[in-house]
């Protein structure tokens, strides 16, 4: 359990450590373009990464960071592609909000909201028929339900009954504009009974409640039973984007926020416990801060892309 | 080895070619309105879901997903060929084919590949109304990453589209429904072509008409009326919009000294215009007289034959501006 | 309540007729391009503008010409549009499937599949805004409902509350898909709980069922209730257009189908009253003929647009 | 009347002009993605909704409903503003802006109108994504029906978006982010332009320089460049693609009798082909040199500056080109 509980901690403190890293190297100018970070939300992809099998697909947004580092990516590539540097993932290509890796079975972040769950729906698809017995996992945020993709994609899986998790990070905003209103319903979950497909509403901010979640998801997927959707709440601890000074956030909301936050319960446990599994969780985010700043130096020895590359790999 | 030869009609081809890649691919699929169980709105898909069962199927009407469906399928090795119905619908898909597909190589750089095939038909037709009537391969021609072909006849009905789904790329077809019942002598399995490729289909010294579509034809007969007054004219099917094959144009530019493109889509913006420009600076040197483009007015399509036959382009059209172009010349 | 069945019938039978006509017309080469009939749904149109005002707005489908004439547009416009005629609608422009009206409020058939949608909802967004009271309704048929745009607009009319009323004419077929093989749900009206609204399921062949369900769903509209979405029942007596030979219909599924429409249960009803009945409906038949045909006439006595004419009313 | 005149920067231009239509016209609407409480992603909208209240308002994340809501509004007597957010994102609404709004007044032969404005701002900042990156004018250049306008500077911001607002057509107002800092005086009460008309904005001898949006100001400072090395450029700043201002192209052109084109979106059907069209037809016996284009490269955009540099077109570029067009050329 003590060990369990080292082990959630040191999952979501990476990402957190990842996360307030690339706001430091924006700051500082080493990462060009907006990033839209995750701080609150760890617990969805952590809870989630573990319900899923090497052969399974899982296609996320610009706010990805957090997927990536639980799908096990490169912390060093991931760097280096946020840097805009020669990168194993994309080679710089992508950037913060559009990096893939194909070997990680990881079609990829999109910056087009909703856009990446048609995409998802064909892993899905090619599931059906390559009889690899794999599961295609799509997380979108709360406002992407709006979008006609989402519509089309949801009808499209739950009418073949194809192998799809829908995981709804709902972190109550929208860029700056609250979910609720934007919709007139209570839980986004609502949504799923009008695709014939079961939807569940879960607390996103509790590593087990979101792996069991999308534990039962998965097995149904896997075994023909079809896709479902997983509404994730959780809270956004910083802004929409890196630029974002959140005015429109009441105050209070996010210092509120981070009593409920993913990290702090773990802490809270701790303490609970004495001060020796406080001391524990203390060394691990010793561990976790040298391990981001490692990666940190090694991405910055990958050199930036060769100008004249910029038209390679248009067509096969 | 013996090659197969058949007589078939333009959209027997498109069914040839969709047969011969089911038989071809395992990992082939094909989906989209109508196309498995109806046998498909034209007939392109007919006999193929009893054919091939499950790996031909009808969707939703939700060309977002289909379209995507066949992004994330192709990214996880099958191999899809899909149909939008009319090209027009084409606009309620257009994040997926631009902001999706066609950045799915190069941003991953070639760590994903999209070999699917988009198909579908457009063009006006008499009494198509406006939503049913456009030609928007400028749209495509202009998004780097995709492959883009316009067959013109039965033989590159099958024969580009056999091309398209052997590419590792993702490509459009763009038929057009006027071609449809137009036969010819097909050859069923000879080699696959790669992707690219123009063809003289009329050789003339005095002037170059470059098109595509149902306009080669129209393009053809606009020269057998101008070879009677004494105008000898070439004629290019340019077959494939990407990759563009510039060389024969210039080739033939180079030889008549004269240029006209001509194409079904509004004049203003259309692919003509791109063909024009690179002539107006790769050949410039060898041009006797201003550059002539064919293609309809810049208004909506309207329903009625009346006035399609006034915008919709045709023959006449192409014998004026050649007619014009051939008057402005120092020759 | 005899006067009322002749009333009733006579406002179906007129649709009828003008669409079997339109079929012998275009047999004949008379109108051009690809007609979709409404054989069978004019149930739907005629109750639905029953409870519809001068100042509500109309959008509908290619499938529309009972709307059309349910709402008041006139015969030999209707004839000579289709025509391809000079129409006093749209000049021949527009022809079967996309022709509009601005004096009816007929803001036009669409023929993108929901396309006419977002449309709607602008016209009960301008009412929220010009104190009209006036009400948007929008018909679109059973496939349309798995459109983006048909998902964007019910959500977007939702948030806002607007005054739109949502007909889905279910005839059980999208061209020639069965509806039931394209949703894993029961009833289309499952789809409203999630955008937060009403949503019902009713027999579309009956007029006086459809009237009062439009009229519920046009009063909460005009008090400020918001939208609500209208599943009519019905079925297609014939095919999906002009050319359609139907191969894909179970025998006797047509057949019976006649068994269940609109001008067959009046009739029927007529029979059970007697032979008077049953003549006065009779004439009503002959009236109706009378009528369509004098329609035809004056609509071929209108001249084709002039062809230079081809460019005007692009621009202001 | 006194003339207020004020220094303002390109997007507190574009909020000015919001102001006006507000205060102008009762029938006007305000709506987009956080374009109210937020006071806008870039502020383009700020402090408008506490100003005008519910006419201003924030939409869910359903471009194709805010454009299909845009012209239902404008059909029954609103004056809608809407904004989408990036240009890459009317991908998801060109159905509604394509089928739907550019046929409104053509196909009810003048019945319906749609007074409305979408604005939006468009291509690449650096570090940028490729689905935030591109130059999309070209797709709307080719769609008969609406209008489109690139103001290039903040003067042009305020008065073309008045200009589009005023207007009884659909008009596309595409920005471009990085001119949002730009500042400028800006007359505020002048009367309002009618849509259309070209500038120049350097008058020259040697070459034409046809440009738009950010690449105005780049081939402006290209024309410094060029000027140091004894070539003397003329500069017009297209402003609208449609209307398309040609006459003062062709004046130029006949004076130059050298044309280049320049745009930040990809060249290959990018918009500079159509200027090049349509001056290597009714200009072609002014020419004196080949027709130059310059535009980014047939590739995606990609995210890293040290790609992007090379392939989104910048001063060089027009230096370049305008060099090789006069080394070409017969003088
Ligand atoms: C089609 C489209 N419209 C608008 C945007 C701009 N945009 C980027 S993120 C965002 C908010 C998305 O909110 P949500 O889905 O809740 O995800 P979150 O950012 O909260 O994780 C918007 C509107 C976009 N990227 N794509
Ligand atoms: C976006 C789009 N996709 C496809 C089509 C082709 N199409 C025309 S009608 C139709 C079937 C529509 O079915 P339904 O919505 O049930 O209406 P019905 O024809 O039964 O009245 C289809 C797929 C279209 N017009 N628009
Ligand atoms: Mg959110
Ligand atoms: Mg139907």
């Amino acid at each position: 359990m003590a060990a369990n509980r080292e082990e959630d901690y040191r999952a979501l403190a990476i990402i957190r450590a990842f996360e307030e890293r690339c706001m430091t190297l924006k700051g500082a100018g080493e990462i060009p373009g907006s990033i839209h970070l995750c701080d609150g939300q760890e617990a969805i992809p952590v809870g989630a990464c573990r319900a899923l099998e090497a052969r399974d697909a899982v296609t996320v947004t610009y706010r990805g960071h957090g997927w990536a580092i639980a799908r096990g990516l490169s912390l060093v590539d991931l760097f280096a592609e946020l840097m805009g540097r020669d990168s194993h993932l994309n080679g710089g290509r992508a950037g913060s909000p559009f990096f893939s890796s194909p070997e990680h079975g990881f079609l990829g972040e999109n910056s087009i909201v909703a856009g990446g769950m048609p995409m998802a729906v064909g892993a899905a698809l090619a599931a059906a028929h390559d009889g690899s017995g794999s599961v295609s996992i799509v997380s979108v945020g709360d406002g992407a339900l709006n979008q006609g993709a989402a519509h089309e994609a949801l009808n499209f899986a739950a009418v073949f009954a194809l192998p799809l998790v829908l995981v709804v990070e709902n972190n109550f905003y929208s860029e700056m504009t609250p979910i609720r209103d934007m919709v007139r319903i209570e839980r986004l979950a609502e949504r799923a009974p009008g695709y014939g497909i079961p939807g569940v509403t879960i607390d996103g901010n509790d590593i087990a409640v979101v792996e069991a979640a999308v534990r039962d998801a998965v097995a149904r997927a896997r075994s023909g039973g079809g896709p479902s959707m997983i509404e994730a709440n959780t809270e956004r601890l910083v802004g929409h984007y890196s630029g974002d000074l959140q005015a429109y956030r009441p105050s209070g909301e996010v210092a509120s926020a981070r009593e409920r936050e993913p990290l702090t319960r773990i802490r809270r446990s701790a303490a609970d416990e004495g001060p020796g599994a406080v001391a524990r969780l203390d060394a691990v985010d010793r561990e976790v801060a040298a391990t981001i700043e490692s990666a940190v130096e090694a991405a910055r020895a990958i050199p930036y892309p060769a100008p004249e590359s910029a038209r390679e790999h248009m067509y096969a | 080895m013996p090659e197969a030869v058949a007589e078939l009609r333009y959209i027997q081809a498109v069914n040839a070619a969709h047969r011969w890649a089911l038989e071809t691919y395992p990992e082939a699929l094909v989906f989209g309105e109508d196309v498995a169980l109806p046998n498909g709105p034209f007939g392109a898909t007919k006999g193929l879901r009893e054919m091939f069962g499950a790996r031909v199927f009808d969707t939703p009407i939700s060309e977002s997903a289909i379209v995507g469906a066949a992004l994330g399928a192709a990214m996880r090795g099958r191999r899809p060929i899909i149909e939008i119905m009319y090209g027009d619908f084409i606009a309620v898909a257009m994040d997926q084919i631009v902001n999706q597909v066609a950045n799915t190589r190069y941003v991953s750089r070639g760590g994903w590949r999209a070999p699917l095939t988009i198909r579908t038909q457009q063009g006006n037709s008499p009494g198509a109304c406006a939503q049913h009537s456009q030609s928007l391969e400028a749209w495509f021609a202009h998004t780097p990453g995709l492959r883009v072909g316009l067959p013109s006849n039965p033989r590159d009905a099958y024969e580009m589209l056999r091309s398209a789904i052997a590419s590792d790329d993702p490509t459009m077809i763009m038929e057009h429904r006027l071609l449809y019942p137009d036969a010819a002598q097909v050859a069923l399995d000879g080699p696959v072509e790669p992707i690219g490729g123009s063809r003289v289909v009329r050789a003339g010294t005095d002037v170059t008409v470059v098109t595509w579509s149902r306009m080669v034809g129209e393009s053809l007969k606009a020269a057998d009326t101008l070879a009677d007054r004494g105008v000898s004219v070439e004629v290019i099917d340019l077959r494939w919009l990407s990759p563009l094959d510039f060389a024969p144009v210039a080739a033939s530019v180079h030889r008549t000294g004269r240029l006209v493109v001509a194409h079904e889509a509004n004049l203003t913006g259309g692919f003509g215009a791109e063909v024009a420009a690179r002539v107006a600076d790769e050949c410039f040197w060898d041009l006797d007289a201003p550059i002539g483009r064919v293609g309809a007015p810049d208004v909506r399509i309207p329903a009625s034959p009346v006035l399609q036959a006034v915008v919709v382009p045709a023959a006449g059209a192409v014998v004026e501006v050649v007619s014009r172009i051939l008057a402005e010349s120092n020759r």
